[in-house]
């Protein structure tokens, strides 16, 4: 444990450098790196034990705080969810030097980025609500400062206010919920509030809504997603990488940690959270297919992701509800074990898209094209990565909703109406979530990779150096690696997520079944690329014969020979058809000029995607209260006389009250 | 004895002050003035004796041993800041500008005494156990405050200073009414007016009066303090005021009512009647709170902002206050964190004023890159002011949040952190509108003088500090001034 | 006794509500202060000293003489018309008036019925209360900032009437500083009523609201986002 | 692995192609000609192995690898179809996931390998193919789920051994509902009408045919034999569900398995002839309509 604070130590002062050498941008970043990556590997060390299987160590300090105690504990669960920040911490870091080595700032970019990296893994150890509280502030505050690097732009300024909102809103919640908790405890130790008294039923929902909506604010469960499409493409990208990939699953983290404290889980809760996961999965997904902002897709899809962890939760809640526990370690081991692929896979794909819009200075894919042709390593890295958030094999996306697949099931047998009513739902939305995946990202791909540029580029893109190739090549090995070797990750899993249900039972003692298909997938992963390495070869043997001809010629047009750029299939007309059946769940704004006479000098067709959620619900509510409040604008009219009769009101009500008292 | 020196020296410095022209000697002066009362109240504040510092008209108790330290700490702050702002005044002309027709401005010497016999008047109010006497000193600090709001002389400030006594007067004419009829209800009981002897015989005052003293008491100073409806002279006042002096209004004098309040608070309590007052409180926090949002949201002036935010926090402060136990120690120690945030960030705002040469908010972009260091100023005491961990007001919000949610007052706890949310999204939208961007046009960039920067820093650093490491001292002496207050005695 | 004089403050202040004449209102503060102070030597008759005495005539010399002169200066001084100007017509203010005292002859009968506390007539307190209530009614609806002075005054009277019973148990310092603070006060309002009329060619302070909240445009406007661009 | 479902795959391998030809030899029937040999797509395989190729100047790598990724999926997919009686080769709990999604994998690449020719015919076809297979999707996976409910098993081959006849039960109700949806899955996901229309020579309405209009010689082949093989895994699975429980012998029960296979063949045939096209944009309501077809056979297993 004390490794732990050591590490944790060292990066900060990584970023203390960073902020010291603020005048050298190179020295400020690369020594903030350098510690991140020494510190990352001090942390590591007690991490890696605990996960699998040393015991939870504590460390408590004395501090003068009202209500609050310096007390940490590194148990299954923190470092579980710890993994994902040391891998992908480093590697944005690295990363963070080639991408910002033209930009000024970096200095206090990379303190920013330190304290967050710290923060997040504070937070996890955090046993006291109060330092809870704190470091998660922190983290958010850090955060900001990332997503605003570039504030010369209006829509980061934009993207900056929508996100700090949305956090303070849930830390709005999670205030209420931390004061109704420690009231009820006693005190504000976690571990009080484990052995907490019995919560009332109603009490129980209340509390578990707000943690929804605070944790679920930072998470971006629907429909407290809205900022994570702004925030994500303002960012830049490596801070994409890690927000997406890290920062909101401490959301994720706080969800399931104050589940811990609810005591017995009811199914209302279960239901609520499969709801939101579905809803979120479906809209997510169909935004992200809409989007033609290629970062702001990643982020619905991302909001797709945390969606299917929902999913995977609700399903855990209601295992347990219904006193199923082998649907509860599964629910929840495919929720946690989707965190930690996402995290990967979803770094993969903000670090390979930062590649591609450093190269192009461009987030719009109608801009782009044929980039496969120039930056063959960043697009094969992509496809890697796109594959794995399709849900496909081999990579690790597949392994999880594999796992979250199998507890719907599971539940299913119980041939119970309501298991079965879930296992419907659970089916039914993953499989048109995977197939509308599919489509959103063979439509990223296709678009911005194959065919032709769309438009011409100011320069030649190019891969990029090695500071961002390694952290890609790293990652990708590690999306296909996890997914071919899932069954050694397991065993992870499967103890983290005791730590929700208080049960001792882990999700391979549980059921005995996960383990044999998970090892038959990865037969089918290693043998999907076996295969693929073989046919591939005979195939080289074929074309590469003397009698077979290659030749080049223009593609097929109707018999028209001489195909524009401009021909091409766009990513919004790829969408449409998709798009338009799942019509009430995103707003399509569309500006036509259409193209007039006989030789048209020129037409426009534009359309932007916004958020049916933050328009139909925030937007107005928001206009609506601040409207009602500036209603009352008039009360301060500047006339001095009218002001002592506020005095003369106030006296006399007061002295009424007394009198009626 | 060692008491009346924290009150004469001060005094006696600003009637001197007021006839020096030399502008080097008076200024010297006047910081040796300032930092003699920060020395003596520090020494005397941690002193452990209390007997010692205490005769029939000043004591020294826990309350004022959190008070006054803070409020010789900001003045010294203010008095360093003073001093740079002339400087940046003197440095460019462009600070003029800032307010509109403003043709001269009134002498420094006249400033520096209203400053120090401000002082004298703030010390003498939070030191004073005679209820009379403190009557006579916050009606002072309204004295001496009115020509220091009128420094820029110009149509603006006029109405401001003209607003500020006209109210203020009214207020306090009400709570005199509470004195006299605090003296009614004690006739016969004890003929003493002092603190200490009210509260032993509490119980044997006339409840009904009481009730009426505390009504008086509460919209008389309250009208001081800034509590909602009676806070209208408030915005107007702390926006118009040159930014050292809103400083001290906001972080100093507003506490200076307060500890009125308390005093009258603890007889309440010491009578066993704090029932009574409780509800009356709170309704004044929230309602105070509210209001507050109302005017914080799309507001186009930055240091009406600010003083808005200050009719918030006092708010914040009431509700503590009417909460009792836990909430009576939120509200002490919010006290103090907002007398830190809320006094640098009146600072830095001159410093804004002065490069940018407007309060408007639409006038202000940019400030990362045209002033780097008043633009972490300007957003840290956003993020402070807000509440915001590692901040200290975090801590102190959230003891209040919890006492309401102790006592399961889930209402008042709800409407508590809806209007926080109110304020923070409102406010987050100017903050961050100032601070970022692109820069407008060619800014000259403005040599800010180091004083007028770095007491804000410190404010900022001890804002920080508090809500990462509160000292024990200060945590021992906010315990027992809650308790003070919430059982009469300790 | 005491009870005459309750009456002739109260009707006095009726007199404020009606009168229409800035220089017969002044006239009218300075019998209130006179008046006060007899009352004051009155409600004292067994404690008769030299700091009683020292009170009585102090503050019938600031209130009866020099607040008054100070005033009448001021009016002298800056160009303002002699006449008021109110906002509530003279005879909806008596009415009023009449209702006010109402108000806080029951407040004042109220307490006493049921308090232990006899050391003030509830003739005289009911009279104080008309006269703060008379003081804020007089700053609400007259115009000029001189007129608003004015209703300082009597409203400073009244809180000094309540004061009345309890003179011997104050201590001298503290009702001498009272004292002091009310003239400091009306001294700067006075100097402030020369800069108004100075600044603005009027005390008028109903056109004394340049200090308000406009609304900023909205913030956070995609088209506000563009044309920052 | 033993040697019987060593047979089963090799079979599966051998005679997949011939389904085209059953079907086209049904369709010419219908329309009174005579029609094509039944072996012709083998016939156009081994021909079109033969050719040179020819690549589009747009295309890169992907157009190149894309198929090849296709045909390794397909082929992994045919290791988890059971064979009536005769378990699959590759059997395990939840094994109709990995199938749907290499499937999946499938048309993911087929989808990619189009886009890359950057032609506007390629990418309409690319756009249609993945919104069918998105709403096509849960229509399986409902299928799936209700046969394991029915039968208490997790894998395919479990299901498939479990599966009971019973004219009489509701379940038997459920299991026509399922196998006409998925029969409507197999149209779908095989472009055939009344989806797609494999033989139309309009570029604009096609669907599979229009993404891999660039594509030829070897390639082709490729392409030809991996859509041979997915329509051996649908009708496969579809045939599983129709065999009856037999105590004959391993190799008549294979001859049964795969006479009902071609059996299948014969009626997609049957209905491309007697059927029409439905119009491109209502297709996405048919398919909710299988889903609905298998969510209504779902709640009749549990009324039953």
């Amino acid at each position: 444990m004390w490794t732990f604070l050591v590490g944790c130590g060292v990066i900060a002062l990584g970023g203390l450098l960073a902020l010291v050498f603020f005048k050298h941008e190179k020295a400020a970043k690369i020594s903030a790196t350098v510690l991140t990556v020494a510190g990352s590997a001090l942390v590591a060390m007690p991490v890696i034990e605990t996960a699998l299987g040393a015991d939870t160590e504590f460390i408590r300090l004395a501090w003068t705080l009202p209500l609050g105690e310096f007390h940490l504990g590194l148990d299954r669960l923190s470092a579980f969810f710890a993994l994902p920040i040391l891998l992908l911490s480093p590697l944005c870091a690295i990363y963070g030097i080639g991408y910002l080595a033209h930009r000024k700032g970096g200095g206090g970019h990379y303190f920013f980025l330190n304290t967050l990296v710290v923060s997040m893994l504070l937070l996890l150890c955090a046993k006291n609500a109060i330092l809870f509280l704190i470091v998660w502030e922190v983290m958010a505050i850090s955060s900001f400062f990332l997503v605003v690097f570039d504030d010369h732009l209006p829509s980061v300024r934009q993207a900056g206010w929508t996100y700090m909102i949305a956090t303070h809103i849930g830390v709005m919640a999670l205030l209420a919920f931390f004061s109704i908790l420690g009231h009820h405890a006693g005190s504000f130790d976690f571990q009080a509030m484990l052995a907490g008294g019995e919560l009332s039923s109603s009490m129980r929902l209340v509390l578990f809504l707000l943690a929804v909506v605070g944790f679920g604010s930072k998470a971006g469960i629907f429909p407290l997603h809205i900022w994570l499409p702004e925030a994500h493409p303002a960012a830049p990208s490596h801070v994409s990488a890690l927000m997406s990939g890290v920062m909101i699953k401490m959301g994720i983290y706080g969800l399931m940690r104050s589940l811990s404290f609810l005591g017995e889980f009811e199914a209302t809760f279960g239901w609520i959270l499969l709801a939101l996961g579905v809803a979120a999965g479906v809209v997510g997904i169909v935004s992200a297919l809409s989007s033609h902002d290629i970062k702001r897709m990643l982020a619905y899809s991302s909001v797709e992701n945390i969606g299917i962890i929902c999913i995977g939760l609700g399903t855990g809640i209601l295992g347990s509800a219904w006193h199923n526990p082998q649907v509860t370690a599964l629910g929840f081991g495919g929720a946690l074990l989707h965190v930690l692929n996402h995290s990967m896979f979803k770094g993969l794909l903000f670090l390979t898209v930062g590649a591609v819009v450093h190269e192009t200075d461009t987030k719009e894919m109608h801009h782009m094209g044929g980039l496969l042709k120039k930056m063959p390593f960043t697009a094969v890295l992509f496809f890697a990565g796109a594959m794995a958030a399709s849900a496909l094999p081999p990579f690790n996306g597949f392994v999880s909703e594999f796992l979250i697949y199998f507890s719907g099931i599971k539940s299913a047998m119980t041939k119970d109406v309501s298991s079965i009513l879930l296992a419907a739902v659970l089916l039914t939305s993953l499989a048109l979530i995977g197939g509308l995946a599919l489509a959103a990202f063979t439509k990223v791909g296709g678009m911005v990779f194959l065919g032709e540029p769309r438009t011409a580029l100011k320069k030649t893109p190019h891969d990029p150096g090695w500071t961002m190739k390694f952290p890609l090549l790293l990652l990708g090995i590690f999306a296909l690696g996890t997914g071919i070797a899932s069954p050694l990750l397991l065993p992870l899993v499967s103890d983290a997520q005791t730590v929700l249900t208080g049960d001792a039972a882990s999700l391979m003692a549980l059921d005995s079944d996960i383990l044999p298909s998970l090892i038959n997938i990865s037969y089918v992963s290693g043998a999907f690329l076996v295969a693929f390495v073989i046919l591939a070869f005979f195939y080289r043997i074929l074309t590469g014969r003397k009698k077979c001809e290659v030749a080049r010629s223009p593609v097929w047009d109707c018999g028209y020979a001489k195909p524009a750029v401009s021909m091409q299939y766009t990513p919004s007309s790829f969408s449409a058809p998709l798009v338009l059946l799942f019509k009430p769940l995103v707003h399509i704004r569309w500006a036509l000029q259409k193209p007039e006479g006989y030789f048209p000098k020129s037409g426009r067709f534009e359309t932007k995607i916004e958020d049916r959620v933050k328009e139909a619900f925030y937007a107005p509510l928001f206009r609506l209260i601040a409207k009602t409040l500036l209603l009352f604008r008039f009360l301060q009219h500047g006339h001095v006389h009218i002001y002592v009769i506020y005095v003369a009101v106030t006296l006399i009500a007061l002295l009424l009250f007394t009198a009626g008292n | 004895m060692m008491l009346w020196l924290l009150i004469c020296i001060p005094f006696a410095a600003g009637a001197l002050s007021y006839f020096i022209t030399a502008n080097r000697v008076r200024r010297t002066l006047w910081f040796l003035a300032a930092a003699t009362h920060l020395f003596l109240s520090f020494m005397l504040a941690f002193q452990s004796d209390v007997d010692t510092v205490k005769d029939s008209w000043l004591a020294m108790d826990a309350l004022s041993r959190i008070f006054l330290p803070l409020t010789s700490l900001l003045f010294t702050a203010a008095t360093l800041y003073a001093i740079g702002s002339f400087e940046n005044s003197h440095g460019g002309k462009s600070d003029t500008a800032a307010n509109e027709s403003v043709p001269r401005l009134q002498p420094e010497s006249v400033f520096t005494g209203c400053m120090l016999v401000f002082l004298a008047s703030m010390t003498t109010v939070i030191l004073s156990h005679r209820l009379g006497l403190q009557w006579v000193a916050i009606e002072a600090t309204t004295l001496a405050s009115t020509p220091l709001i009128y420094y820029h002389q110009g149509t603006r400030s006029l109405e401001a200073a003209w607003k500020y006594i006209l109210l203020c007067s009214v207020g306090i004419a009400v709570a005199l009414l509470g004195i006299f009829s605090l003296a009614l209800a004690a006739g016969g009981v004890t003929s003493e007016l002092t603190v200490e002897s009210l509260v032993t015989h509490a119980t044997r005052l006339d409840p009904r009066w009481l009730k009426l003293v505390f009504i008086f008491i509460l919209v008389g100073y309250g009208s001081k303090m800034g509590l909602a409806p009676l806070h209208t002279w408030l915005p107007d006042a702390h926006s118009e005021a040159p930014s050292a002096v809103s400083a001290l209004l906001s972080g100093a004098l507003l506490n200076c009512a307060f500890v009125g309040i308390l005093r009258v608070l603890q007889i309440l309590n010491a009578a066993g009647m704090g029932d009574f007052g409780q509800h009356i409180l709170i309704f004044f926090g929230l309602f105070s709170m509210g209001i507050a949002a109302i005017f914080i949201l799309r507001q186009p002036d930055y240091k009406r902002l600010l003083a808005y935010s200050s009719v918030e926090h006092m708010g914040i402060i009431i509700l503590g206050t009417g909460l009792a136990q836990g909430g009576m120690f939120g509200s002490l120690l919010h006290a103090v964190n907002h007398s830190f945030v809320k006094a640098m960030l009146f600072m830095t705002a001159g410093n804004i004023l002065a490069v940018y040469a407007t309060k408007r908010i639409d006038g202000v972009r940019a400030l990362k890159q045209t002033a780097p260091v008043v633009a972490v100023l300007w957003f840290g005491g956003f993020l402070a002011i807000t509440g915001s961990p590692p901040f200290g007001t975090f801590l102190s919000e959230f003891s209040i949040l919890q006492e309401a949610v102790r006592q399961e007052r889930f209402v008042t706890a709800g409407l508590y952190l809806f209007f926080l949310l109110l304020v923070f999204i409102g406010m987050a939208a100017t903050f961050s509108r100032m601070t970022f961007g692109a820069p407008q046009s060619e800014q000259p960039a403005k040599k800010l003088h180091p004083w007028s920067l770095v007491p804000p820093a410190f404010l900022g650093i001890a804002a920080l500090m508090m809500g990462v490491f509160i000292p024990e001292q200060l945590d021992a002496l906010l315990h027992s001034a809650a308790e003070l207050i919430t059982r009469g005695a300790l | 006794m005491i009870n005459t004089i309750s009456i002739l403050l109260a009707l006095s202040s009726l007199f404020l509500f009606g009168s229409s004449r800035i220089r017969i209102s002044i006239r009218v503060v300075i019998a209130q202060g006179f008046l006060l102070g007899i009352a004051f030597l009155l409600h004292n008759e067994e404690h008769l000293n030299s700091s009683t005495w020292t009170i009585a005539i102090s503050s019938m010399l600031l209130k009866g003489i020099v607040l008054p002169w100070l005033l009448t200066f001021v009016l002298h001084r800056s160009r303002a018309k002699l006449e008021i100007e109110p906002y509530v017509g003279f005879g909806t203010s008596l009415f009023i008036g009449v209702l006010l005292l109402g108000f806080s002859t029951y407040v004042a009968w109220n307490l006493s019925l049921t308090s232990t506390v006899r050391a003030i007539p509830p003739a005289l307190f009911s009279t104080a209360l008309f006269l703060i209530f008379c003081g804020m009614f007089l700053i609400v609806t007259r115009k000029k900032a001189i007129t608003q002075t004015i209703g300082y005054l009597v409203l400073e009277n009244g809180v000094f009437a309540t004061g009345l019973g309890i003179g011997h148990e104050f201590p001298f310092i503290v009702e001498m500083g009272v004292m002091l603070d009310i003239f400091v006060g009306v001294f700067l309002m006075g100097i402030m009523i020369f800069r108004i009329d100075k600044a603005f060619d009027h005390t008028d302070t109903h056109r004394f609201n340049t200090l308000l909240d406009e609304i900023a445009p909205e913030h956070n406007d995609s088209e506000d986002m563009e044309s920052a661009q | 692995m033993n040697a019987n479902n060593v047979m089963m795959i090799l079979s599966a391998l051998l005679l997949s192609p011939l389904l085209f030809g059953v079907i086209n030899r049904v369709k010419a029937m219908f329309a009174g000609r005579k029609g094509s040999p039944l072996l012709q797509t083998y016939f156009d395989i081994a021909k079109l192995m033969k050719k040179g190729m020819v690549y589009g100047n747009t295309t890169s790598l992907m157009f190149q690898l894309g198929p090849v990724f296709v045909l390794v999926s397909v082929l992994l997919a045919l290791l988890m179809v059971p064979f009536g009686p005769i378990a699959a080769p590759l059997s395990f709990q939840g094994d109709f996931i990995l199938l749907a999604y290499l499937l999946g994998v499938s048309r993911f690449f087929t989808v990619l390998s189009a886009l890359d020719t950057g032609s506007a015919f390629e990418g309409m076809g690319a756009s249609r193919e993945v919104q069918f297979a998105a709403m096509g999707e849960p229509t399986f996976m409902l299928g799936a789920l209700l046969l394991a409910i029915h039968t208490g098993e997790m894998s395919l081959s479990g299901m498939v051994r479990e599966i009971q006849f019973d004219v009489l039960s509701p379940a038997t109700a459920a299991v026509v509902l399922l196998v006409a949806a998925w029969m409507m899955l197999l149209l779908t996901e095989n472009s055939r009408i009344p989806v797609d229309d494999p033989n139309t020579h309009l570029e604009l309405t096609m669907i599979h045919e229009v993404m891999v209009l660039d594509t030829g010689g070897p390639l082709m082949g490729i392409v030809t034999y991996a859509s041979g093989i997915k329509l051996w895994i649908f009708s496969a699975l579809i045939a599983n569900l129709l065999v009856p429980t037999l105590s004959a012998g391993a190799s008549a029960q294979a001859g049964i398995f795969v006479g009902i296979v071609l059996l299948i063949a014969v009626a997609v045939g049957v209905i491309e002839s007697i059927m029409g096209r439905v119009r491109l944009r209502q297709i996405p309501k048919v398919l909710v309509g299988t889903t609905a077809l298998v969510a209504t056979a779902l709640i009749m297993t549990l009324a039953g």
